[in-house]
């Protein structure tokens, strides 16, 4: 279960945390992983996956000993 | 620089001046984002904000270090509140205290830019009709 | 807009920070100029302020009129303290209030602005040296 | 004893308060004055009039009846 969902993300997915699926060992398919098994989360603006706290590009590494967060848009403030 | 980065459920606008306040600067802007009572027509009972607690702080550091780099801030202080909100009450305070005053505008300005673009925290707005979003 | 124009001995954030505060708003900008303990590398041990006061507040009327002939500002309030004032001390405060964020930074930066270049107030300074300017 | 001098302008006068002098009729008049009567008013990098708590034009008519300052730069803030 390392993997979180905040926000909106969390709503559609319908858990706060979920455990990396099997197969899926970059950011990028984490993503699109994601926005085929929840189609609604197609119609946010932005999808962000973080690593160990911090923003991912697509092509990085993620594992089962990471901290993975997907991040829809921000609103804070 | 001196820094305060806080996410709590209680922020107030006083610690923030507390922490910036020194007698080198002459200058201090402080900016203060409260709870609407409206959005875009619609009236609004309470927000309700939720962090990723030690990423968001992080990324508040990053923001932080951006304004070391940018300018000659001497203080800055960025707390973001957290749980329900009513309107009224505060969200966000940014604060920087400075020798002059014109980049205290510029770093306050473009650290709570920054922040609402790059801070993961998120806010959920309960109308008066019902509806959350 | 609600204004607040007040020249007085004694001023403080909080008062402004009071009367600029609307659960319609969700930004406020402030800005505090305090005395600082140096001025160009020489220690200062106090600042005095005379004011022309009735023109002053009359010249503060204006830019507060002008503030509000550019921007969808609330509230604004714009004090200025008067007498000896020592490093540390509050010397000005101008607080805006608006319902979006980047008119209330762009409203206060030119209150202040335009405050220091046209508002007939003065100060002295009086060094650690000795020396009055 | 109707015209008030400030700041610095009070300073070099060595006066808070004068009479306006004879045969001054407008504001120009009383600047350049000002300027001959004390010449360090010249080293200042403004020095304005106002009448009646308005900042004037050097056309501007003054008399006796007429609150009128002598303003040097301010610095305020």
């Amino acid at each position: 279960m390392n993997v979180m969902l905040f926000g909106v993300a969390k709503d559609i997915a319908g858990t706060a945390r979920m455990q990396l699926p099997e197969g899926i060992t970059t950011a990028g398919e984490l993503k699109a992983w994601l926005l085929a098994t929840y189609p609604a989360l197609q119609q946010l603006k932005s999808l962000m996956i973080a690593v160990n706290k911090a923003y991912a590009a697509d092509g990085q590494a993620v594992g089962a000993t990471d901290e993975i967060a997907v991040i829809p848009p921000v609103s804070g403030g | 620089m001196d820094v305060l980065l806080k996410i709590e459920t209680d922020i107030t606008i006083q610690e923030a001046l507390d922490f910036i306040h020194s007698p080198a600067c002459g200058g201090e802007v402080v900016f203060t984002g409260k709870v609407r009572n409206d959005t875009k027509g619609r009236a609004v009972d309470k927000l309700f904000y939720e962090a990723y607690k030690e990423m968001a702080l992080s990324e508040m550091q990053k923001i932080a270090d951006d304004v070391a780099r940018q300018w000659d801030i001497k203080k800055l202080a960025m707390l973001h509140a957290v749980g329900d909100k009513l309107p009224g009450e505060v969200a966000v305070v940014v604060a920087v205290s400075s020798v002059h005053r014109g980049i205290a505008f510029d770093a306050c300005e473009y650290a709570i830019d920054t922040l609402k673009a790059t801070v993961p925290i998120w806010k959920k707005e309960f109308f008066s009709d019902g509806e959350v979003v």
